[in-house]
């Protein structure tokens, strides 16, 4: 009977295994940054209505954008953050080479409730406020009430870039909410008249207010001037340069139709 | 005319539309052995269980007539049910001991009635499971659980139970129906010397047994009592064919 | 022919059941492998008791003792809620409802307890936050104590139902007898029957445990997901089920990152593999007896 | 006495509280997820995919990838579990073989749904190279299926009484011939029910899916079973915390649930109204 059994437990692995040797199904598919999923999520409906090809379009994160890209498990990597060296070695030595597409402008917006008063804050300011050393609206001008500090995920790329460009590496006061997507920022933020965030420009709702960053209001042409300072591009990353469909794809997102459905979206056209 | 400490009149129970008890009228002696024969279904532990209503925690359990218990009904509307229940005790078929220690078993009426202190409590105890004869055996493990004597001695321990509320009247549901040949005549012979103390009826299916121990006799059919009356003047001329019928054994 | 048949339906049986070994192992087996390189670079006592939880930084930090007091936090405040209303709805419905009422009820309640947990999560997430916040005027209102009344109306049928699932099995004779010895109905509850289910109870409320602590999107989606020791229940908090869920998606494959979110897939399974061996212990005690 | 009674009657009247407060709890829930929800369902939300970046049309393909994940997974779970019940039912030694066997179900069942999620993961979306696709996550949700599959089938094989196998054995039919002529057929109504009840519990998994099978957004429906697809579970989840429209996000949100919700209770009713049905026709 052992014997049987052994037999029968191979066969079930190895029925377990082919799927190794199967094709690759044909389709693309866009993995990665919550930030980038609208706009890969619009321009992968509007490509389909004109296009025979399917996308199927994931979030997750950078990271899992990133290493589903290492993995050649998915056709296209969103990343909200250029590629890491570390993570371009890996690929190099995995055989992919990252080929970034960068395919829209964000500018990282300070969001506060809408019946908030204050209307600027300096980068400083706004560090001080994430370390806790500003703990109260009426320390920056506003009105007695405790600051709500809501921020992402430590491990997100919008965070990364907040530290980069805000934080300078500072931590974030533990008893700051963490929450899990940029959509969940702005939410809370609506609801909650203390608090600040820092979303994509996508994000940003009727019950959020934006409050300008050393005077400089976050615009199309500010961000693109460079003259906005929190403000980043958004990343597709391709294997080797794209081709076929996958660069029909990118193709449209360029095109002036593509960038107006990034705009749609709240970001900023990279034309 | 001699007044009779439980007395039913024109007693009738429904369960839902089931007519259960008809027209029972039947007094009980004080300090006597009563016992109720028929045969299964006859009504006979239902009329049992009117006494101390436990009938009441059957649903749609209708009833009509009256039962006194020293002259006062106890269906009346503010009737207290729960003193009755320590006034009139009940012994079950099957013993059903709690999952309790021996000693907490006999103290569970006098505890949920809370009004006795620890040495009355221990003091009673003693007593009951003395008059019942278990004290000799279990009075160095009274801590111990009572699932763990043995059948004869768990009925015991009910009915030491139930001594325990002091009560007046002791109703036993055919209390030697699960027990063996010794418990049994341990028990027949334990209700003699109980009913020195305490009014008892006790539902049987064992004739001879109720022979053996009872002064007056029930002998009840389809929910009817069909004849009542003195043990000895029953078993020899009893008044109804009916009677003669069961107690020679042509159903039963 | 015969033999042969019968040898290979037997060794088909045996292999599936093997199965389960090998799922179990596989389980075990994939995060321990994940999770445990992590120990090459934090120690254990940092890793477990560390109050720091920063995995991304220049130079991360990986203590994870917040979130697990985030969890316990939330855990605890979801059984003060489930307890008493899911064992005070079991023994009404056991000892006290009329049959009619236990025929409806009892179904319902299983019912209840087949809600898939994200609609739980949708319910505090667009409807019980925002309210909370208003009704005790609070910055937020994603915090340990919307989540615990979440969980806790999540708990509330699975304590019920194995609840009232014990309670029906206390013999109807050890009721009468309470009841002829003249206890009141609610003395019969509270000293009888009640303890005489008592293992059952004790069983209901840990398995209740074990699926509140390893709630996953109730918490990620209410929680708030502060990596602080809450001082007030209206804080908010992380409980490992939400880093785990939060985190994964952002890490790369194999970091230090991953392998602690792996590691506290171990801390968590070591908790729930404990209450269970726990819950084993206390039901086994009864059919020994 | 009037104390003991007051006492009593407060007692039983804090119970009838918990539950009203229980049914409450319960109905405010249940009334707020349909109020919002019930307004969005229609047929054209049942029958297309979503548009306008994920503000309007329906669920189509989540509601396709939800019956294709709920599908395959019972497909693997349900032939295993009920083949080990029948072996730990049948044939079961050696002894030390089916205590460990138990005790892997028992702690399979204790896991939490969210390291299902992290070990579909690991072993077949990465190690195997099943991709994040159907069959990740079927396989991760056979796995926690598989322990209720189990044990509503032993408890389905252990209510048939021994007479009936005793019986069969007497009249020559050999182990499997019982097993399969009369223990199973028996048997099958309760292990159905219980087979049904984990079919709900399966249909209505989110953490188990989130890293194995689900994803944001696809219109085609899956062509195989290596294929990512949409989920009613995930998909309430992703509108609630992705994409940037929320206030147009949040009903479609509530109209998926009201369809997942209704989708586990009608398979988990039909289940207990069953399990009813035999209880009251057997005679055994």
């Amino acid at each position: 009977m052992k014997n049987i059994s052994i037999i029968l437990i191979l066969s079930l692995v190895l029925i377990m295994v082919s799927p190794l040797l199967a094709q690759k199904k044909n389709q693309i598919t866009i993995t990665g940054s919550t930030t980038v999923l609208p706009i890969a999520q619009a321009a992968a409906e509007a490509f389909m209505d004109k296009n025979s090809v399917n996308i199927s379009v994931r979030g997750g994160g950078s990271g899992v954008g990133v290493a589903a890209l290492i993995n050649k498990t998915c056709t296209i990597a969103n990343s909200s953050r250029p590629m890491k060296a570390k993570e371009i070695t890996t690929a190099k030595s995995a055989g992919v080479n990252p080929t970034g597409y960068a395919v829209a402008n964000d500018g990282i917006t300070m969001v506060v409730h809408k019946t908030n008063t204050v209307k600027n804050l300096t980068i400083k300011q706004i560090k001080d406020i994430y370390t806790g050393k500003i703990s109260n609206w009426n320390q920056v001008g506003g009105p007695n009430m405790p600051i709500v500090i809501v921020s992402r995920d430590v491990a997100s790329g919008t965070f990364e870039v907040f530290n980069e460009k805000v934080l300078g590496g500072a931590k974030v006061i533990d008893s700051a909410m963490m929450l899990a997507s940029n959509n969940a920022c702005a939410t809370t933020v609506g609801d909650t008249p203390g608090a600040i965030a820092y979303i994509g420009l996508g994000y940003v709702t009727d019950k959020t207010k934006i409050v300008t960053v050393e005077n400089v209001m976050p615009t199309v042409a500010t961000i693109k001037s460079g003259e906005y300072k929190i403000a980043r591009k958004l990343y597709m990353y391709t294997n080797g340069k794209a081709t076929g469909d996958v660069a029909r794809f990118l193709n449209f997102i360029f095109s002036d139709k593509g960038q107006k459905l990034v705009e749609d979206q709240g970001f900023i056209s990279v034309k | 005319m001699v007044t009779n400490q439980i007395q039913t009149l024109k007693l009738n129970l429904w369960f839902g539309n089931n007519h259960v008890l008809h027209d029972v009228s039947m007094g009980v002696t004080e300090k006597k052995i009563t016992a109720m024969i028929g045969p299964s279904g006859c009504g006979k532990s239902t009329l049992l269980r009117t006494f101390n209503r436990m009938n009441d925690l059957i649903d749609e359990t209708r009833i009509s007539g009256k039962v006194l218990l020293d002259g006062e009904d106890i269906y009346r509307s503010k009737a207290d049910v729960t003193n009755l229940r320590t006034r009139v005790g009940m012994v079950f078929q099957k013993p059903n001991p709690f999952p309790k220690s021996i000693f907490n078993n006999v103290a569970f009426g006098m505890a949920v009635q809370g009004k006795f202190n620890r040495s009355q409590i221990e003091d009673r105890v003693e007593k009951s499971l003395r008059d019942a004869w278990l004290w000799d055996e279990v009075k160095d493990r009274l801590n111990e659980s009572a699932m763990s004597l043995s059948g004869g001695q768990q009925q015991r321990l009910c009915i030491a139970r139930a001594l325990a509320n002091n009560p007046e009247v002791l109703l036993l549901d055919e209390p030697t129906s699960a027990l063996d040949p010794q418990s049994t005549s341990k028990i027949e012979e334990l209700c003699l010397e109980l009913k020195n103390m305490v009014t008892i009826l006790i539902v049987t299916h064992n004739i001879a047994q109720a022979g053996r121990i009872s002064d007056y006799i029930a002998f009840m059919y389809l929910g009817e009592l069909v004849e009542f009356g003195e043990t000895n003047k029953v078993f020899t001329v009893p008044q109804d064919k009916r009677t003669e019928a069961y107690l020679t054994g042509v159903f039963g | 022919m015969n033999t042969y048949k019968e040898k290979l339906f037997k060794a088909l049986t045996y292999t599936a059941s093997l199965f389960v070994i090998i799922f179990l192992f596989g389980i075990i087996y994939s995060i321990f492998r994940e999770g445990l390189p992590i120990l090459k670079v934090v120690k254990l006592q940092d890793f477990i008791f560390g109050s720091a939880w920063y995995p991304t930084h220049e130079i991360p930090e990986f203590g994870i003792w917040t979130l697990i007091i985030g969890s316990v936090y939330v855990t605890l405040g979801a059984l003060v809620v489930a307890l008493p209303l899911g064992l005070g709805s079991a023994v009404y419905i056991s000892e006290v409802a009329s049959p009619r009422m236990r025929e409806i009820a009892k179904p319902i309640i299983e019912l209840l307890a087949a809600i898939p947990s994200v609609i739980y999560g949708l319910f505090g997430m667009a409807f019980l936050a925002p309210a909370v916040r208003q009704w005790f005027n609070l910055p937020t209102g994603l915090n340990v104590f919307t989540s615990s009344i979440i969980l806790g109306i999540m708990v509330i049928p699975i304590i019920a139902s194995m609840s009232e699932d014990a309670l029906s099995t206390v013999p109807k004779a050890l009721r009468e007898s309470s009841l002829a010895l003249g206890a009141t109905k609610w003395e019969t509850i509270v000293r009888v029957v009640v303890p005489a289910a008592k293992r059952g109870i004790i069983g209901s409320t840990l398995i209740g445990f074990g699926r509140a602590i390893g709630e996953t999107m109730v918490v990620l989606m209410v929680a708030g997901g502060s990596a602080k020791i809450p001082s007030s229940i209206f804080h908010s908090t992380r409980p490992m089920t939400s880093a785990i869920a939060a985190e994964m998606g952002e890490t790369v494959v194999g970091d230090l990152h991953y392998q602690s979110l792996f590691a506290i897939a171990i801390v968590l399974f070591l908790i729930t593999f404990a209450t269970n061996i726990f819950t084993e212990i206390v039901f086994l005690k009864r059919s020994a007896r | 006495m009037t104390y003991r009674r007051l006492k009593s009657h407060i007692g039983i009247n804090l119970l009838r509280l918990c539950l009203a407060v229980t049914a409450l709890f319960l109905i405010a829930f249940l009334f707020r997820i349909f109020s919002k929800g019930l307004s969005v369902i229609s047929w054209q939300f049942l029958t297309t995919p979503p548009k306008n970046s994920m503000t309007a049309g329906g669920i189509y393909p989540a509601l396709v990838g939800t019956f294709w994940l709920t599908v395959t997974s019972i497909g693997i779970a349900f032939p295993l579990g009920i083949m080990t019940a029948i072996w730990l039912n049948a044939y079961g030694k050696p002894a030390w073989l089916v205590r460990i066997i138990r005790i892997s179900i028992n702690t399979l069942a204790g896991v939490p749904s969210i390291i299902y999620g992290l070990f579909g993961m690991a072993l077949f979306v990465n190690m195997l190279r099943f991709d994040v696709s159907i069959i990740a996550g079927a396989l991760t949700l056979a796995v926690l299926a598989l322990p209720m599959i189990i044990n509503a089938s032993e408890e389905a094989l252990k209510s048939v009484p021994v007479d009936f196998r005793d019986a069969s054995l007497a009249l020559g039919a050999t182990k499997r011939q019982t097993i399969m002529r009369v223990l199973i057929p028996t048997a099958l109504p309760n292990i159905l029910t219980g087979t049904i009840i984990s079919i709900g519990r399966v249909a209505g998994e989110t953490a188990p899916i989130m890293f194995t099978a689900a994803t944001f957004y696809s219109r085609r429906l899956p062509n195989g079973i290596f294929d990512e697809v949409m989920a009613l579970p995930y998909h309430i989840y992703a509108l609630m915390t992705e994409g940037t429209k929320a206030e147009s996000q949040v009903p479609i949100a509530y109209g998926t649930a009201v369809v997942l919700l209704m989708l586990v209770l009608s398979i988990s009713a039909t289940a207990i109204i069953i399990r009813y049905r035999i209880r009251k026709k057997r005679k055994w």
